[in-house]
Parts: structure tokens; C-alpha cells; sequence
């Protein structure tokens, strides 16, 4: 139980891409599947960012004088998911335009459907 | 002032930024502008080129030490590799010109310069998350530009390969989570460094996880459902670019992150067999497609697993052979898809069928095609030749009764890509055209000359493959040789 | 059938996780060393970059390279996006666009500029607080994404959009140059750093910022824009 | 005892949030998918800044939970709202 109790971050980013994954396996509507993929990244985020904190550390901004170098939480990690949501929202765009334009030709959004390529 | 190797990627990025300014000036001439980055890319990355020979080049972003910034490491491997990039880019930028008629054709030029960026600075970087950053260039472009015709195979082809890619890319950033959780650095050298400090089985996942990612993009055996659809979809300039330059990349990082970052030998065998069903799985689908573009993109995968199978083997002239593939199969293959792109213009089909009599009205194409198939099957003097010697050679000089059993499977996947490349000759000379095919006049001039000089590169390369060898060897070493690398990153 | 495979892959990913993640673990100090490059920038970020925010410094300076390729990524997927959804336009009957209620009109007349001011806030306060180009440059989209609600009459020039792209694009990529060319190495500070958490300071990153802010604003509103536009 | 709290308040959120994104797998409207995928960013942007990343938590609570929402409300307006 302790162990649970320590990692909830890491249950909680673990379950989302768990999940953001299955939807993108299983389900057949390509919005559903997006859905999954923004899902999938925002654990892979948490993740990120739970990796990179440390037990009381504070945020690594100096915005005040008595804050300390030594009690502050990584900032790389920070960074790299500043860059990870940006590429996110750049394929979540992409994607949906595609979809727009599958509905176009196709008349529907069901994956197991379009299939005049083999899969 | 020296030229810094930052250049090769910042110039094209700063070009591509300003084709839509251009633009509002002149329609025209942006379609030069990715010709001009790939000549300068070309030129820096060949000045280059002695300079590394002698001592990889670090460069630190920004001014701070290497593991404490991102840095480039512009070796022999990172800078040969750019230098090919550039070459097959400019070649098919050129075609370009003539073969892209339709849809936005600014954004064309601009999606396929940052492709070519994503590429050269997935290539030279040293910073794991640097590199996932230009990967995902490269791949982002990718999908846009296979759906650029906007038909239904091409969005189709293009929602199967975002989603695939996809969730590749989210399994390389898990991986590189916990590598980043383990080590607490992103830097490859400093990552290299650590491994061995940490016990094994978390570093077994992310090494499984960064290979399954990168293995997307780099069409290894269950991961390439994507690639046919993709390839034969694009329109042929990008079919050509996927098939040369993509794939590549991907089997670069691949093989950085499994020679590199972990020095993982246990890997090696893996790679054989995973090589080895990749080529047979490749070579037999690709045997019995009737359409021709989707014929090709499936002898891409066989020459992919020919390729991790070369680095499978895990010796000095094993890598030799797989980097001398790499560039046999980029300069064959990019002809192919450039001439079949005008066959399949004349003849307004992708059936192997409708290609009858076409070596009687397009020879100087139908020549080429000829050429570069014979290159890949590995008849001499071409380029295939010495590349597929090679690794046969290096393949028979581990002595084990293993690889001898492995490297005739292997001849095995060559005679099938024999018979199914000569059956497409035999329809382009030997099945006379008993219909008249006026329309059918050969390519324009801006597709024959970019042709004529990969083509002119296959057979010179073929007849002095001793002229590569310099800077494959010194690149061998940089992938087998981590202690180096190491040393020259950190200092 | 393919519940089953997927239930079995993802029970492998799921136990591989949790044994890596066992290494790994929660809230503990990874960075003790100072050989470690998160430590590195706690205790030097401020000296050398002159920027309160760390997160800042290592976004723009010292992981500035991953920033352009980031800004890249999205000018890629606004490209793209026009390419994918690309048809000719003149071929488009003129659709009258119906007009929002008088409310929301208003409202959204009152809150363009407020949130274009805030957006504007965020970006160019980067290097102090919270925030910076993306953010800021995300809000600012939600501003033109508001007037495409309400105001639906309202046509934002694309050219005005797709030039402001690309000069934010040149913009960075020429400080960065600036950079190699007075400081040895691309994107090196060449400017003076100033007093730590005062608006003119940490050199050359507010203008990155703001650069990244203009172009994230105007392409995240031409995505919307494309993806908004009627088609046959 | 403010530690307590806050861990129990972060195992709440953490439920909610892994049954949103069960919510956004079963809905058959995508429309109420979308937004109980919203939701999740939400409560992310929330633990982004239990987790001292301010920074994240702003980019999340813009991108993630209002512009992704927008955009896709956009796509899903012009195909299907209803998975078959």
C-alpha cells in the first residue's frame, strides 16, 4: 500500500498512457483514436515532470531572495515537456485535418471501413 | 572563420522560413530555394568532411559545455550521412521542379526542406531529446507531404503512418524518460558513460522502448505496416526521399541508440534475425505486387532488414557493409521512384502491365530504371555490388555455422529481388507495344539530369568503391568505438 | 482478437514500466551531483543568462536548439495543415457567414483586446515569471479564436498571419546567427545581461521570446483559421 | 498533517482524472469524449502545478485543455459526431 501511496503520479501517468493506448489500439473512429493519442501524451507529460520532482522542492523560479538553489525541483524536465505539448498539439492539428479530409472522401470516420490500401 | 557544422541545419531552416515571404515576391522562383539550401548543404557538408576525418567536431549551443548544453557531434558518420542527404536531396530538388504541378506548391517547397533539415539535424546532433525534436521534424513533415495530393490513397496512406508514427514517437519519449530518470542527463555521451553504473533491467526497457520508436520510422520487421501505403501513395519525388533518406534515419538511430548510447551486444543477435525476417518478409511481399510504386517501397524493406542484418553482425566490416548499403540503396532507390514518378505520369497507371513498350519511348528513364535495379539486386560494376560483397564477406569471416546458414537466407532474398526486378524489365523492352503510345515522349529535361547523376554516382561508386572507404571506416568506428566518441563529447 | 493483442502488449508495456519505474524513485533528489545538468542550471542558470525563471533560461538558452525545432514542428504542422486542406479557392461559392447575437458580439468585441494584452503580458514577461512565448502565443490564438466565434463576419488576412510566421521564424534563426557570429557559438548571448529580474534584462531572451510568441500566435490562428474554413 | 492533505487530495484527483480518461474511451458521443479528454488536461494542469512546474501547468491549461478542445470541436463539427 505504501508503495502505491508514494507513486501516485506515477500510477496516474502509467493508467493514462495505459489507457491513451488501448483507445488507440482497439477503438475504430479515427477521432476516437485521436482522442487516445492526446490522452497517450498528457502521461507521457505527468510522467515526465513526476520524474523530475523532488519532495519539496519549489518551483525553479527566483522570484524572491530567499529562495535556494538546492531546494528547487529539476527544470529540465520542464523544458522538455514545453517542447513535448507543442509537438503534441502540432500532430493533434495535422491529424485532424486529415480527418476532415478522410470525411471528405470517404463519408465516414471508421477505420476498419477504409481499408482500399490493405492494412 | 571556420564553418561551424550548425550551418547545415540552421541555413535550410532559415531559407524555409522565409519561402512564404518569398512567395508573395514571385511564385517561381520558390521552388529554387530548397535547390540552393541542399547545393550549400552539400558543399559545407563535403568541406567538411576531410576536417572530421581527422577529429570529430563538437559544437556546444550556445557556448556552454557539452553536457550541460545541446551539442552537435559532427563525425564522420553524422557529417558522410548529411553529405548524402544533401545530395539525394538536391537531386530530387531539382526534379521537383518540373514534376510538382499541382496543389500549394510553396508549401511543398517548404515541408520538403524541413524534411530534409529534420533529417540532417536528426543526423548530427548529440543530445537524445535533440534528436527525438528533429526526428519529429522529419516525421510531421513526412505525414503533411504524403497527403499532399490530397487523392484517397494518399490521405489514407498518410492517417495509417501519422497514427503508427505516433505512437512510435510516444514510446521514444517514455524511453527517454527513464533514461533521464536513471541518469539524470539528456546528453548521449554522458548517457554512454553512466550505462553499467545502473543494473540492467530498466535500461532493457528503454532500450526496448527507444528501438520499437525509432524502429517505426526505420520500417524493421512488425513495425513497417505503414511503409508500402506511404511509399507508393506520395507523390514520386517524396517516394524517392522516403525510401533513400527516412528510412535511413531511422536505422541511424536506431543503430546510435543500440551501438552508442547503450554499447548493447547482447542486441546484436537480435538485430540479425530481426534484419533477416525483415529482408525475407520485404523481399516476398514485394514479389508479388502488381503495382509497380508499392513493388518498390516493399524491396526498400527488404534492403532495410539487409541493412540491420549488416549491423547485426556486429563486427568492424560488418558495419561497413550495412553503411556502404545505406548509401547504395539511397542513390538506387531515389533513381527508381524518380523515373518510375514520370513512367507512371506517361502512362497513367501503376500496374506493371500498363508499362509495355515503354523502353522504346522513354529509353533514356527506362535505361536508368535498369541501372539502378541491377545496383540493388548487386550485379557489378554498380554501387550493390561491393556494398552486398561486403557484408556477405563480413558475414563468412565470423567462421560460425550460424551465419553461414543466415548469409544464404540472405542470397535467398537477393534472387527473389533478382526475379521481380527482371520481370519489370522484361515488360519495359520485351513486350512490344502493339498500341500506339504517342503520348508517351520521355521525361522533361529538369527530371533527366538529376537522374543522370545519381545514375552517373552508381556506377563510379561501383567501379572505385575504394573511394568510400575512408570515411565508412573511420564512421564504423565511431558507432563500435563508445569510449572515443565519449572522450571527444566530454573531453 | 485484437482486444487480446493489445491487452497482451499493453500488460508488457505496463509491467516494463513498473520495474523501470521501481529504479526511478518518487520525489527523490536525482540531481545531487553537480555534474548533473539539472543542478547545473539551478546554480548557474541565473549568473550566466540573467533570467529569475530557470525554466526560461534552459527553454531558450541552453536547450534553445530543441526550441527552434520545437517552433519548427509547428510551423511544419501549420504548413501542412494548409497543404492537406489545400482545394482551389476561387472555386468556393462566397458564403455569407451567419452573424453571431448581439451578446456575444459584444462580448467578444469588449475581450479581444483584453486577452490579446494578457497573451502579450505572458510572452514578454518570460524570463520573470511563469509563462512565456508558447503560452503566451497560445492565448493569443484563443483571442483570434474567440473573434472567429463571435464575430464570424471578421476575416483575419492570411498573408498578414503567414508573414508574421515567417519574420518571427527569421527573427529567431537570425539571433541565433548574431550569436555565432559576435559569440563563437549559435544562440550565445551577445547582449548585456542587465540586473536579474528587471523587464530589460537576461540579453538576448526576451527577444526570443517574443519572436516565439508572434509566431506561435500566428500559426496556432492559422490552424484554426484553416481547420474553421467552410468546404464544399 | 498538511502532507496528509495534500496526498489525499492529490489520490482524488488522480481518480477523477484516470476516470475521465475512462469516460473519453466509452463515450459514444464524441463530443462528450472530447470533453471529458479535456477534463483530464485539466486535472493535469492541476498536478503540473502540485508538481512545481508552473510553467507546464499554463502550456497545458492553454493548449491542452482549450485550444485541443477548440480544435476539435472544429473537426468533429465538420464530420460525424457519433461513433457507430
Amino acid at each position: 500500500m505504501n508503495v502505491l501511496y508514494n507513486s501516485t503520479y506515477y500510477v496516474a501517468s502509467v493508467g493514462l498512457i495505459v489507457i491513451g493506448l488501448y483507445v488507440m489500439l482497439v477503438k475504430k473512429n479515427l477521432i476516437k483514436v485521436l482522442i487516445g493519442l492526446s490522452l497517450f501524451e498528457t502521461g507521457i507529460n505527468l510522467l515526465l515532470i513526476a520524474i523530475g520532482y523532488i519532495r519539496h522542492g519549489t518551483a525553479p523560479i527566483f522570484s524572491q531572495v530567499d529562495l535556494r538553489a538546492e531546494n528547487m525541483v529539476d527544470p529540465t524536465p520542464q523544458a522538455l515537456v514545453l517542447t513535448a505539448i507543442v509537438i503534441g498539439v502540432a500532430v493533434l492539428a495535422l491529424a485532424l485535418s486529415l480527418a476532415v479530409r478522410l470525411y471528405e472522401h470517404y463519408g465516414t470516420l471508421n477505420l476498419r471501413e477504409i481499408r482500399d490500401l490493405k492494412w | 572563420m571556420v564553418i561551424s557544422p550548425v550551418l547545415l541545419i540552421v541555413v535550410p531552416l532559415g531559407l524555409a522560413f522565409a519561402i512564404p515571404l518569398l512567395g508573395f515576391i514571385s511564385k517561381r522562383v520558390v521552388g529554387f530555394v530548397p535547390v540552393l539550401a541542399m547545393l550549400f548543404n552539400l558543399a559545407v557538408s563535403l568541406a567538411l568532411l576531410p576536417v572530421v576525418l581527422q577529429k570529430p567536431e563538437v559544437v556546444s549551443i550556445g557556448g556552454f559545455s557539452p553536457p550541460f548544453c545541446i551539442n552537435l557531434v559532427a563525425g564522420p558518420l553524422g557529417v558522410g550521412m548529411a553529405a548524402l542527404i544533401a545530395l539525394v536531396g538536391l537531386a530530387v530538388s531539382v526534379y521537383a521542379l518540373g514534376y510538382i504541378k499541382e496543389g500549394a506548391q510553396e508549401k511543398y517547397h517548404v515541408l520538403y526542406l524541413l524534411l530534409l533539415t529534420g533529417a540532417t539535424g536528426a543526423v548530427l546532433t548529440g543530445d537524445i531529446f535533440n534528436l527525438f525534436v528533429f526526428y519529429e521534424i522529419l516525421c510531421i513533415s513526412s505525414y503533411a507531404l504524403v497527403a499532399y495530393l490530397g487523392d484517397k490513397n494518399g490521405i489514407e496512406a498518410a492517417v495509417k503512418y501519422l497514427i503508427q508514427g505516433s505512437v512510435g514517437s510516444g514510446l521514444i519519449l517514455i524511453g527517454i524518460a527513464i533514461l533521464y530518470g536513471l541518469f539524470g542527463t539528456l546528453n548521449m555521451a554522458q548517457i554512454a558513460q553512466s550505462i553499467g553504473v545502473v543494473d540492467s533491467l530498466p535500461l532493457s526497457v528503454a532500450l526496448a522502448l527507444l528501438v520499437t520508436g525509432f524502429g517505426v520510422e526505420a520500417a524493421v520487421f512488425p513495425l513497417n505496416a505503414w511503409l508500402a501505403d506511404a511509399h507508393s501513395s506520395a507523390p514520386s519525388s517524396i517516394s524517392a526521399i522516403l525510401s533513400g533518406i527516412a528510412i535511413k534515419v531511422g536505422i541511424y538511430a536506431v543503430a546510435r541508440v543500440v551501438f552508442t548510447i547503450f554499447g548493447a551486444s547482447s542486441m546484436f543477435q537480435f538485430l540479425l534475425l530481426l534484419g533477416l525476417l525483415t529482408l525475407l518478409v520485404g523481399e516476398m511481399s514485394a514479389f508479388k505486387q502488381d503495382n509497380i510504386k508499392r513493388m518498390l517501397a516493399y524491396s526498400s524493406i527488404g534492403q532495410v532488414g539487409l541493412i540491420v542484418f549488416a549491423f547485426g553482425i556486429g563486427t568492424s566490416a560488418g558495419i561497413i557493409g550495412g553503411l556502404f548499403q545505406i548509401v547504395s540503396h539511397a542513390l538506387a532507390k531515389s533513381v527508381l521512384f524518380l523515373a518510375v514518378g514520370y513512367m507512371v505520369y506517361r502512362a497513367g497507371s501503376m500496374e506493371i502491365s500498363s508499362m509495355e513498350g515503354m523502353g522504346k519511348r522513354m529509353p533514356v528513364i527506362s535505361f536508368a530504371f535498369v541501372i539502378a535495379a541491377f545496383s540493388l539486386v548487386g550485379l557489378p560494376p554498380f554501387t550493390g555490388f561491393p556494398s552486398k560483397f561486403l557484408i556477405v564477406r563480413a558475414a563468412l569471416a565470423r567462421q560460425e555455422m550460424l551465419f553461414t546458414v543466415l548469409i544464404s537466407l540472405v542470397l535467398v532474398g537477393t534472387v527473389i529481388e533478382g526475379a521481380y526486378f527482371f520481370r519489370v524489365i522484361q515488360v519495359l523492352f520485351f513486350k512490344g507495344p502493339e498500341k500506339d503510345f504517342a503520348h508517351r515522349e520521355e521525361a522533361p529535361l529538369s527530371a533527366l539530369i538529376p537522374i543522370l547523376i545519381l545514375m552517373i554516382l552508381i556506377v563510379v561508386l561501383g567501379i572505385y568503391p575504394d573511394s568510400l572507404m575512408p570515411v565508412l571506416k573511420s564512421a564504423a568506428s565511431e558507432l563500435l568505438d563508445r569510449v572515443i566518441y565519449i572522450k571527444e563529447v566530454l573531453g | 482478437m485484437r482486444i487480446l493483442i493489445s491487452a497482451i502488449l499493453l500488460t508488457i508495456l505496463v509491467l516494463g514500466l513498473a520495474f523501470a519505474l521501481a529504479e526511478i524513485p518518487f520525489g527523490a533528489n536525482q540531481i545531487n551531483s553537480s555534474l548533473k545538468p539539472g543542478r547545473y542550471y539551478l546554480e548557474n542558470g541565473v549568473d550566466e543568462t540573467g533570467a529569475a525563471n530557470v525554466v526560461t533560461s534552459v527553454v531558450v538558452t541552453y536547450r534553445g536548439f530543441d526550441t527552434l525545432g520545437e517552433v519548427t514542428i509547428l510551423f511544419i504542422a501549420a504548413i501542412g495543415l494548409g497543404a492537406v486542406l489545400y482545394t482551389r479557392r476561387k472555386q468556393l461559392p462566397e458564403v455569407k457567414p451567419r452573424s453571431a447575437s448581439l451578446i456575444l458580439q459584444t462580448g467578444c468585441r469588449f475581450l479581444f483586446p483584453l486577452i490579446l494584452v494578457f497573451g502579450a503580458y505572458i510572452f514578454i514577461h518570460g524570463h520573470l515569471s511563469p509563462g512565456g512565448g508558447f503560452q503566451g502565443g497560445v492565448i493569443v490564438a484563443s483571442a483570434f479564436l474567440l473573434v472567429y466565434l463571435g464575430c464570424a463576419e471578421r476575416k483575419i488576412p492570411r498573408r498578414g498571419l503567414s508573414a508574421t510566421e515567417s519574420l518571427a521564424g527569421l527573427v529567431f534563426v537570425t539571433v541565433g546567427l548574431l550569436g555565432l557570429v559576435y559569440g563563437g557559438e549559435f544562440l550565445q548571448n551577445f547582449l548585456p545581461q542587465g540586473t536579474v529580474n528587471t523587464l530589460f534584462s537576461a540579453g538576448v531572451i526576451p527577444i526570443i521570446y517574443i519572436a516565439i510568441g508572434f509566431k506561435v500566435g500566428a500559426e496556432l490562428t492559422g490552424v484554426v483559421a484553416d481547420l474553421l474554413e467552410k468546404r464544399q | 498533517m498538511e502532507d496528509a492533505l495534500k496526498q489525499i487530495a492529490e489520490a482524488i484527483l488522480v481518480i477523477l482524472m484516470l476516470g475521465g480518461a475512462v469516460c473519453a474511451c466509452i463515450f459514444k458521443d464524441l463530443l462528450n469524449a472530447v470533453i471529458a479528454a479535456a477534463f483530464v488536461s485539466l486535472i493535469a494542469t492541476i498536478l503540473f502545478y502540485f508538481l512545481q512546474a508552473p510553467d507546464v501547468a499554463m502550456a497545458e491549461a492553454s493548449i491542452g485543455a482549450a485550444l485541443t478542445t477548440a480544435i476539435f470541436v472544429i473537426a468533429i463539427r465538420k464530420t460525424k459526431r457519433f461513433e457507430e
